[in-house]
């Protein structure tokens, strides 16, 4: 058990699989000799030799594109995408290449892939390289996609996405990769896509994930010295996603409220509400509420940025106006 | 080259012609539904290639790729099955005529996007170096297919880590309705190549010795270490783009020059050694033929009534093979749901929570 | 006025900006001399020479992206993505330029930029063929979109985005091309992202687009045969959507079903959903229900194929289910 | 070359360096946040080649362009301002450091995706073809870019159609920290135009005058409906990649090696007249030196009293731009949603429904 950053958490997981696995290498721009733009493969090249760790050209097509091809081949890749804007050009490699060839082939070829890249609003970084874009991926057919929020999640879940023989997209959080968290490597992780109550709270259900987590927490600790137990669920995966856990906590609630930082229009949170309206209907008392991202390009200028994403404020207030029902009358 | 080897080659390539033609009037009876690309006029570019190469090598192709499937052992009751969408397809139904799979053959499959056979096979050849073996990974994709960005990305990664990779460039001079000169500013495709320093040369797609001996010699390069090597086969499809299409884009002149060409017809000649006369060789202006004649003089390879008993026992393969897809049961949803979800296995991804 | 198959209304349309306007021009795979795969382009090439219809190389992100240069520069580009599978490869133009530049510019950039496609599940084109991806873009800021149903929406929306200042999206669809339907290009125009109630009805709202109008539309007759009766709102836009006419219509039926092609996980009807439970949650008497695709790659097979997508059987059991309430107990 | 235009080159290269080492002061003061990546080392490309260019061509660049900008006669301040985030900024604050526009002096932007430069410039220069008119577009790119599918993509299509632009390549050797050599297959970038035939040359990026005057050639061929033309200039970057990047994946000695041939200290040793010496020469084992001082012994542009006033001038024009920055208003989210609907004007999306 020690306390350490996300980023070191995923070093591990990376540096445990690579030893454990001859089958299991990587591969992405500066993941070698720089050590990974976010230090995840920090000390690997070193370890392991330019073979399997594997610094690359900007091509991210054709790189994701060779983890597939080299899956085919029973190799167990995993590629790392500098950030998720970029992997907007590699969706012929994601979305019809790995997500399709094992169902195209009739099961005969599994696809032991494992994507990592980080998403979310950063600091300041303009508009093409704050995108959000997991509600992209979590409707694909024959994907799956996880979102660590905690350093101990991201050790479990890469480590488990590695061994998957299903092509695994792990959303990693720009901001998160220098938050500190325990890591324990001998425990025994829950299922890789299995939801967590983080809090757990009476008057109303927070569904949320990745760095949202932490924001959820921190607003849930304010509105308990209010008097508002908000309970908090961590999502942990986008694909599938654990509807149980949230049926569980939102029957005993009654209120939901979904927090992503992702825009609005067409997010994850539409899935989520629209699923849990229908099993939950006669469980809710009020409409479900989302707080998330304005439906904007992120604005350069840091404090429209900041606004332009949800802040502990905007939290507070839907949970406020969520357990008066201030939204349209009384059920 | 023996009687065997030759009639091999002959072999494979009237398979290919009869198989095409079978799923061509199939798919005129509605029996087959869908896209269906197929390859008559390009057969001595498939069958020269895959002849060179071993069974431990790697082949991906694309959605024009029965024939590819085919030559490399793929029974044709499987691919005839799979055009038919039925459970005993080789890829149970599941991919269609442009997603034949087969993974003891190591057929890495019909890629339907254009230029996704170059990123795949980059990842074959990448996992082959990996592990030290002397296996090839043998790359097809078309004229068209060479101005995708992925070409260009993948022989650069190709030629940076040396990864045994023989690209084979089947040139049948259109993409579509589009000639080679109105979508390349450069028109000798291996000429692109040089661009990452990876050795290439044309041959006659129209000649399967020609074919077959550039892919040998390719292909030896590759396997003693060299790197990728790069294959440009010029070729011509008698039909239109996919049966979906008249190809009146193409003036009849053309067509009918190339048919002239026909390798079926170049290697029926070859092996039955009806010498083409003076006046044949003269009207044509197609050093293929004049090759093929020269080669011809030598020959002895088969006589007339073997012949007809290759075409004969081809037929009947082809037949059942059609027959054989007729007959068979279709998949149920509940195979499609396993095809998703079998490599699955015991993989738990959510407790059932009590 | 006459009848016309929906690819001659779109052709027509074609016709008619290229010669109002000498700023518009096309660019796309055989979209000349082939006239078009689905024959938009028919007889254009002849009509306006190259410079304006321009067949291009297999480059769906740079001819994409030649969309956007030219736009910058005043021009109206109309790019032909032969089908919404390859669009996959034009996503870094699409997401990352088209829809930023104008918002990243401050807003010196205008993006008169129409870009069309069919997506869709056609007939046994395999699982890299016949995608529905519509999801991926709705949700994108700066990007709009429009699904047109008949060839007179296709005929008005195609004008119309050819004449906005912002990137445009028209979402064709590859069984529509051959369908027929009236055209009047004299007729004035509905404003181009507005919903159309299609059919009226007091049981139940059915919310639809592209292809499963037709396919709603011929459930509500059924349905009428047994006395129940479904109002068809026709959203003819995935972005903006017009929210309005929804919400109306819920308001008088309480019911409301969403009928889309595409799979069921993060498509639009999650939006749908997500947002007219919140507004229109006081006013459902059932919770909103979706009937969708299989969240599955789709089969080769025909029958599978079909399956795979709804069906006018599973059209009406879902109404009929809604109108009976079936699904969870009374309100 | 006369001496306002001598003097002009030198002018906007001290700027150059004026303007990226207050950024990088005001980055490290925490007035400026983000990825800022900087120019100095790499002046004479930016220089060389704008000073070649006319107003009516436009400009596509990356987000290192902050001196692309400058040198194309955007003022400092508002540059600077759009580091800054503020109103005031040439993007309204909405952009930021990667990315200016300025469509006034047909400055299309900086794009922060490797590669999307290529495309733009492609449909720039397409829409200048289209109207038959005599400008250029000049397209900007690093040594990494040129991996891209983009690139090829949009060279195939520039040549195929002879599209007017011209292709720069500044080639720094490094993708952030991944060396040319395990990037590329081939380290020559200029070899990789000859897969679509276009022509291309090779000049010394760190000396202004050579980048100049094979700029200029190469524009006059794109003006003069010879197609594109692709030039790449060999330089270096003496900063990290971004202001992020400690850049300690480079030898010491590389770096103080390329210090030593500083384009801008090698400019004002030649306008100042102050000769290299023998030993100097000697010791140098670059000829970009040696040209530069043979040419130096012709000189006579500037004393060194001249040369002061000037740094002193580009000091305080940079100090001002800061200055205006830092004091200038921040946007508001009105002003957002404005630069996102502003270009709808009066169009109808709606209709207000009764
Ligand atoms: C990325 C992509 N764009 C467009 C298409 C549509 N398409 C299918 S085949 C084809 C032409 C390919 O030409 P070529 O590579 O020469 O192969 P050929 O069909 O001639 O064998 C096109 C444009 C596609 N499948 N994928
Ligand atoms: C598509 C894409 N992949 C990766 C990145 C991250 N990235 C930013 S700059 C850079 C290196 C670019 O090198 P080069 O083109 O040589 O330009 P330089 O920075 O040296 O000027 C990388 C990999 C990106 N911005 N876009
Ligand atoms: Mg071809
Ligand atoms: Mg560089």
């Amino acid at each position: 058990m020690s306390n350490v950053l996300y980023w070191q958490a995923l070093n591990e997981a990376m540096d445990a699989e690579l030893a454990a696995d001859e089958t299991v290498f990587t591969v992405g721009e500066d993941v070698g000799l720089y050590g990974g733009t976010y230090r995840v493969t920090e000390g690997l090249l070193a370890k392991y030799g330019e073979w399997r760790v594997r610094d690359t050209p900007i091509s991210e097509n054709s790189f994701t594109g060779l983890g597939v091809g080299a899956a085919l081949l029973g190799l167990r890749p995993v590629v790392e995408i500098m950030t998720i804007n970029f992997a907007l050009l590699a969706m012929d490699a994601i979305v019809n290449m790995a997500a399709k060839i094992p169902f195209m082939s009739g099961g005969q070829f599994p696809m032991p892939l494992t994507i990592r890249m980080p998403g979310g609003v950063a600091r300041q970084l303009g508009a093409q390289h704050s995108q959000r874009l997991e509600a992209m991926l979590m409707g694909i057919p024959g994907l799956r996609m996880v979102v660590p929020a905690t350093p101990q999640d991201a050790y479990w879940q890469l480590r488990q996405a590695i061994r998957s023989d299903d092509p695994i997209i792990v959303l990693e959080h720009e901001l998160l990769y220098f938050r500190t968290g325990e890591l324990d490597e001998t425990a025994v992780a829950p299922p890789l896509h299995q939801a967590r109550v983080s809090r757990p709270g009476r008057d109303l259900t927070c569904i949320t994930y990745s760095r949202m987590v932490s924001l959820a927490l921190e607003t849930a600790e304010a509105l308990a010295a209010e008097g508002i137990e908000m309970e908090v669920v961590d999502l942990r995966s986008l694909a599938p996603i654990d509807w149980k856990t949230c049926e569980q906590s939102v029957s005993r609630t009654h209120r939901c409220l979904i927090v992503e930082e992702d825009n609005e229009c067409g997010g994850v949170g539409a899935e989520i509400t629209a699923t849990l309206q229908a099993r939950s209907f006669f469980q809710l008392d009020a409409p479900i509420r989302r707080v998330a991202g304005l439906d904007l390009p992120t604005p350069f200028n840091g404090a429209l940025e900041a606004q332009s994403i949800p802040q502990k404020k905007d939290v507070v207030q839907a949970a406020k106006e969520l357990v008066t029902n201030a939204t349209g009358g009384v059920s | 080259m023996d009687n065997t080897h030759m009639t091999g080659l002959l072999r494979d390539m009237l398979r290919a012609r009869a198989f095409e033609e079978a799923a061509a009037q199939s798919y005129a009876q509605g029996e087959i539904v869908g896209f269906l690309h197929l390859y008559p006029g390009e057969e001595a570019v498939a069958v020269g290639v895959l002849h060179a190469a071993e069974p431990g090598d790697y082949i991906v192709s694309t959605y024009r790729e029965h024939v590819h499937a085919l030559v490399r052992g793929i029974p044709a009751r499987a691919i005839m099955a799979e055009l038919y969408g039925k459970k005993t397809g080789v890829s149970a139904g599941m991919g269609g005529s442009m997603h034949i799979f087969d993974r003891e053959r190591r057929f890495l499959g019909g890629y339907a996007i254009v230029g996704e056979t170059l990123p795949i096979a980059l990842g074959a050849a990448y996992a082959v170096a990996y592990r030290r073996l002397p296996e090839a990974v043998l790359c097809f994709f078309g004229d068209g297919a060479v101005n995708q960005g992925t070409f260009h990305e993948s022989l650069n990664m190709a030629a940076l880590w040396r990864l045994p990779i023989l690209f084979v460039c089947e040139n049948n001079h259109y993409q579509i309705g589009t000639e080679i000169h109105r979508h390349s500013a450069i028109t000798d495709v291996y000429k692109r190549a040089c661009g990452y320093g990876i050795p290439a040369e044309q041959a006659d797609g129209m000649d399967v010795l020609a074919v077959h001996a550039a892919a040998r010699r390719l292909l030896d390069r590759v396997r003693g270490g060299d790197g990728p090597q790069f294959l440009e086969l010029s070729t011509y499809r008698f039909r239109g783009h996919s049966m979906a299409d008249p190809g009146t884009y193409r003036p009849q002149a053309e067509v009918k020059a190339h048919e002239a060409a026909d390798p079926i017809a170049a290697a029926i000649h070859e092996i039955s050694l009806s010498y083409p006369s003076r006046a044949e060789l003269a009207a044509s202006d197609r050093d293929s033929l004049k090759r093929f004649a020269d080669h011809c003089c030598q020959g002895g390879h088969l006589d007339d009534a073997a012949l007809k008993r290759l075409q004969a026992e081809v037929q009947a393969e082809i037949d059942d093979a059609v027959r054989h897809a007729r007959e068979s049961p279709a998949p149920t949803l509940d195979d499609a749901w396993d095809a998703l979800l079998r490599n699955r296995r015991f993989e738990t991804l959510l407790e059932n929570l009590p």
